[in-house]
């Protein structure tokens, strides 16, 4: 076969995406292929993973679509940084599949599926994708599937919430398109390098217009504050599994389109400076919101908005440790935070409450460890991969020299941890409700890959240093970048 | 008199047309904003696409005129005014 | 590997406690063996425990950890309590829910500390720190119920204590390029003084949460009351004497040379002193047995951090003697409460009442504690107490000493009222069928603890040989000649110099005796209860004579304008603006999607106008 | 006043954007990549249309992921109007008999129109998408024009399916032989004939049958289903 079908990183997108085109007809087959089809698919881009990425340590793997050269043609960058993403995507992609194998009932599944297999496959071209237009299209794949996604249970809250999702997403859409098309009109060219090489063509003026389009317009997908009104009532609409692939998937992907669109084509000091503020101040209006929610999804979503700033913050500083630092919160957050929403929805159902998490302590003796692990690892107490991520944060805070900015999140993490350590009290309450059925193997088996790697990052933290440093390297060398992309 | 020196070009009269087109696209757009009765909305924003199809062609863009024409005009007045049906027709 | 190593030794540490919870899925006893010979195994190991460090890379830092004379001597304290906690855990914790998890959270403190003490930097230091601070915030909501609500707040409390020394942590490395403490206090003395005095002041501040100093004991309280009696032993005996060890650490390694050092020493040691009076009152107003003992440990850490702060070699060595001491006599105090609650299921002051015959082994515990507590000889206690008062003169703090005086004397009074409350009085019928705790597993813990009392009362040099080689590593100039710093001491230091005062103060008591004796005697006559007639009538046997109840309700009025302002409700308001700020913000979120796309379409606007006119 | 605010905030947005495309270049030959399609599209891609050349072949993977958000939102009205029931039979009036003679007359009309518009979309303005929405508003006349019609929907979703899976595979080919996913391995043949321009026209047409099935598939379920209340 790799003769036949010589592995490129096109496949993360062409395999979900013929898979979802077959899903309708082989559902018409037999019902049970609804739920193979998209594990085997996850299994397969798993396997382009583990294939593509130790090449794309060594070089970046620039493919072109259709044969045409960068300018004219669209070109996929798979560098280390991208790599990290769509490996990153696959596998939450597939943990969230074996979790919803037992765990999501709600018809139409083969739906579900395959909303399910775009929303990672449209993140996974978002980081993949070294073209701007090519980029707003995958936004909007990866958008359009989260709407449908977050009114999935269709109840009439739910409802609403995706609708508030789709009014501030076509919001975002609009001013990404916006900015592409004054990029375009005054550079005549949409490919991310080549518009990297041609941004004296635009005024200064205008590039502070663009730079705010499209701050806005990814920060909308990304849950900066204040653009993240819909995150909280979307992450609470949609069924768990979902809200774990919103926290773990879209927002790390319109994360990165923020900051390789900053890095390349607006590298001032101002703009960097700007997001990074605008993390902290998510960061801390986030973590303060959460305090007092009822609602544990709520709770989750705010943390994860909160998380979220915490990488920005550490991104604005665009220094290397700086991305490296924000490169290790995201993926801490991608596991830590999907396993919490699967956890809680796996112990208390979808519209669970912190009352619901009552005595759960000696019902759901595993479940609940794994929610303290959880809780734990996202405070950043040692020896978790919160803690090394939250470290390499503050340390890179410190290099430059931002006292300010660490006491600021340390001080959030103290508000943090009140909020999460008093879910995890709850557990240990004595009354509560009767608990209802056994968690299946498989969502346990899910959970537990996750609590792994939680475990694993705790103790050998080291192992991933070589991927974020090279992640971080690729993102920071834009002149590397132009030239790969740009060399025939 | 400058008037005087205006003759009634080809050229002229493409910008003419342009210029009353553009107009009217941000009269109906105004008024299918500000329209209470959602259903002359919808007759507005379909006036909005009907004008913008014909600009497009205007600019030598029959590709885009098409598409506008047959999507802004026939299919999203379709599937608006079936969400009106399914609703209410006036705005609260 | 090496077994003399700490890799091994934490090893040990670490690995029986994930042995043992593992072990629970096997068999009671097996667990309990696994959990008996993880602790002793460390203890004795303390004894091998090699020069050479160890360093190891993690996540880009390097870890380093080593042995110093410093940490060997807390580690001493941690292994001395944790054999007894453990022991007495088997029986007391057999009845409770989960003992796996109680086991396992148990083992990783005991562990922990130990790491915290071999940490020769500040990165594994701060880990270990925080591996402690969630192990033993587990285990003090084990109980649920309000035990979590305690728990929360030490785990706050930790936290702002913890992420102050993190803030530090991070600053120091960056400025210095290593996490070692010698290379950071090398590089320490280079930076301004206002830096000096911000870094120092914020280590000072997360080490002394821990200790429970003033303003920041508000957790301690509580979370002694709710968590398990075997843990709270080593909860106040042990744990929160990493504070100290931090802030010693903090203040002669690293902070000494700053022209601050002298003014932040001073004012910590009126912290202390402030701390011991004011929580020595507070505890005389408990009617719990277990919020008095906590209260009480918050006062005698209030001793130590004066000793500690004030710095000469003298006063150092009381503060590390009170150190051992207040470990061994807390740790009997609880579990002599634990063992009574164990039996009646109460620590409530008011409705226990004279048990003495019914629990002699616990009673002898509690009365041997508390005389050491009360710094009487020849109990190690005194020993202790009388270096601090010989400091606090030497160095002039004459006030200090009034201070310091005052609270040990006030301390009589809550020592009197659990002592009382518990065993003495009339005895009462519902406590008929309590008997005395089981030997082995409880009673032999308190009896060994009581006998290192009076071991280091009458040898102090026992301990004094490993402070002394301690406070040489820190850097203080103690000679061979130690002993001759105090007259406590014979001249081979070994030895309790007894004679003198046993006479002074054996005379003084007989002669009052006498005095009394004689005086009262022809007054004095024995009656039983049936001798007492109230309203002319003799009482039933079961009714109760003797009351606890207000026990000291003229003191209190006394001292109710002091205690009346409470610091912690201080730190609750600070707590609750914040909890009402996220209440005010979380309204940002309104749930409407209009006042949302206002937010995008006001934030843009804003972005624009302030790009532009930044151009 | 709030009214006025977002006229204010608009307007201000608005001259931003405003002063951004007021300073673009119209007219100067600076558009460097439209320079390069204009000259190089006939020869390199056979085919007559720039406009199709560049939306199937150049930024074929653009379309691929445009086809996709339709799919998608066809996909998610599914899922959103899952089991909702219809109503039971229409109140409203029935549509007169010169309305479904129209339809049944227009119909086939409409649909040759749409499928020539996709076949030529290589040589004439106009292709899959524009042929696709002219052949699902002609479903749409069907609908209102006759009271009982319905979509065959498992027809609707067997083509799209199709439809969707020969795009992808036309561009899985390409790979297969060993070139690029999407690249072009038919021969050109001869530009402004029918059969020319390589897959140009395969995919184009499979995107007419997908959006046209798709688009019809999303006009029926909706005049199909109300909320359950109602």
């Amino acid at each position: 076969m790799p003769e036949l079908f010589p592995l490129s990183p096109v496949h993360y997108v062409a395999a979900p995406l013929l898979a979802a085109f077959l899903l309708p007809l082989v559902a018409k087959l037999s019902r049970s292929f609804i739920k193979i089809l998209p594990g085997l698919t996850f299994l397969y881009v798993l396997y382009v993973s583990a294939v593509l990425y130790p090449q794309a340590l060594q070089a970046p793997i620039i493919e072109q679509i259709a044969g045409w050269a960068p300018p004219l043609g669209i070109n996929l960058y798979y560098g280390p940084m991208a790599g990290l993403f769509a490996s990153l995507f696959s596998a939450l992609g597939f943990i969230v599949w074996l979790y919803s194998l037992t765990q999501m009932k709600q018809e139409p599944l083969d739906r579900f599926y395959i909303l399910l297999m775009m929303l990672v496959a449209g993140a996974t071209g978002m980081v993949l994708t070294g073209d701007i237009f090519n980029l707003f299209v995958f936004m909007e794949i990866t958008a359009i599937s989260a709407y449908s996604l977050t009114a999935f249970l269709r109840e009439d809250d739910k409802a609403e919430a995706g609708f508030k999702y789709i009014l501030i997403g076509s919001l975002a859409s609009a001013f990404v398109l916006l900015g592409i098309a004054i990029l375009y009109s005054y550079t005549g060219t949409l490919n991310l390098a080549d518009l990297a090489l041609n941004m004296d063509k635009v005024p200064l003026s205008v590039r502070v217009i663009v730079f705010g389009l499209f701050l806005v317009g990814f920060g909308i997908e990304a849950e900066i504050f204040p653009l993240n009104g819909w995150a909280p009532d979307a992450y609470s609409a949609a069924p768990a599994p979902v809200s774990a692939l919103f926290a773990g998937i879209t927002v790390k992907a319109a994360l990165y389109a923020l900051a390789r669109v900053t890095i390349l084509l607006f590298p001032f000091a101002g703009s960097m400076a700007l997001i990074s503020i605008l993390g902290l101040v998510t960061l801390v209006i986030s973590e303060l919101a959460a305090l007092h929610q009822k609602n544990l999804f709520r709770m989750l979503a705010y943390s994860s908005m909160g998380q979220v700033g915490l990488a920005i913050a550490a991104l604005g500083l665009f220094t290397a440790e700086g991305v490296y630092a924000a490169l290790f919160a995201m993926i801490n957050h991608a596991i830590v935070k999907g396993m919490l929403f699967l956890t809680v929805f796996a112990m208390a159902g979808g519209s669970a409450t912190l009352d619901g998490l009552n005595g759960m302590g000696r019902k759901k003796p595993i479940l609940s460890l794994l929610f303290t692990l959880g809780a734990f690892a996202i405070i950043g107490l040692p020896p978790f991969s919160g803690f090394w991520s939250k470290l390499s944060v503050l340390t890179a805070m410190g290099q430059t020299g931002n006292y300010a900015m660490i006491a600021i999140v340390l001080a959030t993490t103290i508000v943090e941890a009140a909020y999460f350590l008093r879910a995890t009290g709850r557990l240990y309450l004595s009354e509560g409700n009767p608990a209802e059925g056994k968690t299946p193997l498989s969502a346990i088996a899910a959970l537990a890959v996750l609590a792994a790697g939680i475990l694993w990052i705790g103790f050998f933290p080291g192992s991933i240093d070589e991927t974020l440093t090279a992640g971080a390297q690729d993102l920071l060398d834009t002149a590397k970048y132009t030239e790969g992309v740009l060399k025939d | 008199m400058i008037l005087l020196q205006w003759t009634l070009t080809p050229e002229l009269l493409y910008q003419a047309g342009t210029g009353i087109l553009l107009f009217l696209l941000v009269v109906a757009a105004i008024f299918s904003v500000v329209q209470k009765d959602l259903l002359m909305a919808i007759v507005g924003t379909s006036l909005v696409s009907l004008i913008l199809s014909v600009l497009f062609l205007l600019l030598h863009a029959p590709d885009v005129a098409l598409t506008e024409a047959a999507i802004g005009v026939a299919l999203t007045t379709a599937i608006f005014l079936i969400a009106l049906r399914k609703t209410g027709r006036y705005e609260e | 590997m090496d077994i003399t190593g700490i890799p091994f030794f934490l090893a040990v540490s670490f690995g029986g406690a994930f042995l043992a919870y593992l072990m629970n899925f096997a068999h009671r006893f097996l667990r309990n063996a696994v959990v008996l010979l993880t602790v002793s195994a460390s203890a004795a190991l303390l004894f091998w425990l090699g020069d050479e460090t160890f360093s190891m890379e993690m996540g880009g830092f390097v870890l380093t950890l080593g042995k110093t004379p410093y940490s060997l001597f807390f580690a001493g304290i941690v292994a001395l309590l944790a054999v007894p906690t453990v022991l007495f855990s088997f029986t007391y914790m057999a009845k409770e829910e989960r003992p796996a998890m109680y086991y396992l959270n148990l083992l990783i403190t005991i562990a922990a500390m130990y790491g915290i003490l071999f940490s020769l930097d500040l990165l594994s230091l701060f880990i270990f720190w925080e591996i402690m601070t969630w192990s033993s915030f587990l285990l003090t909501i084990h109980k649920g119920g309000n035990a979590t609500k305690a728990g929360v707040k030490y785990f706050l409390y930790s936290a702002a204590g913890a992420y102050a020394i993190l803030f530090s942590v991070v600053i120091l490395y960056n400025m210095s390029g290593s996490l070692l403490i010698e290379d950071v206090a090398r590089s320490f003395v280079l930076q301004n003084p206002l830096m000096q005095l911000m870094l120092a002041g914020t280590l000072l501040f997360g080490f002394s949460v821990k200790a429970g100093l003033m303003p920041m004991h508000g957790w301690a309280p509580d979370a002694y009351a709710e968590s398990p009696a075997p843990f709270t032993a080593l909860f106040s005996g042990a744990l929160s004497k990493m504070g100290i060890f931090g802030m010693g650490m903090v203040l002669y390694q690293i902070f000494l040379q700053s022209p601050f050092s002298l003014p932040v020493r001073e004012l910590l040691a009126w912290a202390g002193g402030i701390t011991s009076a004011l929580a020595t009152l507070r505890a005389i107003q408990q009617t719990d047995a277990k919020r008095l003992l906590a209260y009480s440990s918050v006062a005698q850490l209030g001793y130590i951090v004066m000793g500690l702060a004030l710095g000469t070699p003298l006063s150092m060595m009381a503060a590390l003697f009170i150190t051992l001491l207040h470990g061994v006599f807390k740790a009997m105090l609880f579990f002599a409460v634990g063992a009574v609650y164990f039996r009646t299921g109460l620590t409530d002051l008011n409705e226990l009442r004279g048990l003495i015959r019914r629990m002699p082994v616990s009673f002898l515990t509690v009365l041997m504690a508390i005389i050491s507590l009360a710094n009487i000889p020849p109990l190690g206690g005194f020993v202790g107490k009388w270096l601090l008062y010989e400091s606090l003169i030497q160095s002039d703090h004459y006030f200090l000493v009034i201070v310091a005086f005052f609270s040990s004397t006030a301390s009589f009074l809550y020592v009197y009222r659990l002592i009382f409350s518990i065993f003495l009085g009339q005895e009462e019928k519902e406590f008929e069928h309590v008997k005395e705790v089981p030997f082995l597993t409880m009673q032999l813990p308190m009896l060994a603890l009581a006998a290192v009392t009076f071991i280091t009362g009458i040898f102090p040099g026992i301990v004094l040989a490993p402070i002394s080689s301690a406070l040489t590593y820190l850097g203080f100039p103690i000679q061979h000649d130690m002993w001759s710093m105090s007259m406590l001491f014979n001249e081979w230091g070994n030895r309790m110099n007894l004679l003198a005062m046993i006479s002074v103060i054996g005379t003084v008591f007989l002669t009052g005796f006498t005095i009394l004796y004689f005086y009262r005697m022809r007054r004095t006559r024995y009656v039983t209860t049936k001798d007492i007639h109230t309203s002319g009538e003799v009482p039933t046997e079961n009714e109760n004579l003797t009351y606890a109840i207000n026990f000291y309700q003229p003191f209190e009025r006394a001292a109710h304008p002091v205690l009346s302002k409470s610091i912690r409700a201080w730190i609750d308001w600070i707590g609750r603006s914040v909890s009402e700020l996220g209440d005010f913000l979380r309204h940002i979120y309104t749930g409407d999607g209009q006042t949302y796309a206002w937010y995008v379409v006001l934030f843009l606007t804003f972005m624009l106008a302030a790009g532009s006119w930044i151009l | 006043m709030k009214k006025l605010l977002a006229a204010f905030l608009l307007g201000f947005i608005g001259y931003y954007l405003y002063t951004a495309f007021a300073g673009v270049p119209f007219g100067e030959n600076k558009m460097e990549v439209g320079k390069d399609y204009l000259e190089t599209t006939v020869p390199k891609t056979g085919a007559v249309n720039t406009v199709t050349s560049i939306v199937v072949n150049y930024r074929g993977f653009d379309t691929l992921g445009e086809v996709t958000v339709l799919f998608l939102a066809a996909t998610g009205l599914g899922a959103i109007l899952f089991g909702m029931k219809g109503k039971p039979e229409d109140k409203h009036r029935e549509p007169s008999s010169i309305l479904t003679t129209g339809a049944k007359a227009l119909f086939p009309i409409i649909v040759l129109l749409g499928a020539y518009i996709f076949i030529h979309g290589h040589l004439t303005p106009g292709g899959g998408f524009q042929g696709g929405t002219i052949i699902a508003t002609g479903v749409l006349i069907l609908i209102l024009g006759i009271k009982s019609f319905h979509a065959n929907h498992a027809l609707l979703s067997v083509m799209e399916s199709l439809a969707g899976i020969t795009f992808v595979v036309a561009g899985i080919l390409g790979l297969a032989f060993g070139k690029n996913f999407l690249e072009n391995i038919l021969p050109l043949g001869t530009p402004g004939q029918v059969l020319s321009a390589g897959i140009i026209p395969i995919i184009y047409i499979a995107v007419g049958f997908k959006v046209g099935a798709e688009l019809a598939g999303v006009l029926d379920t909706l005049m199909s289903t109300t909320r359950g209340e109602e």
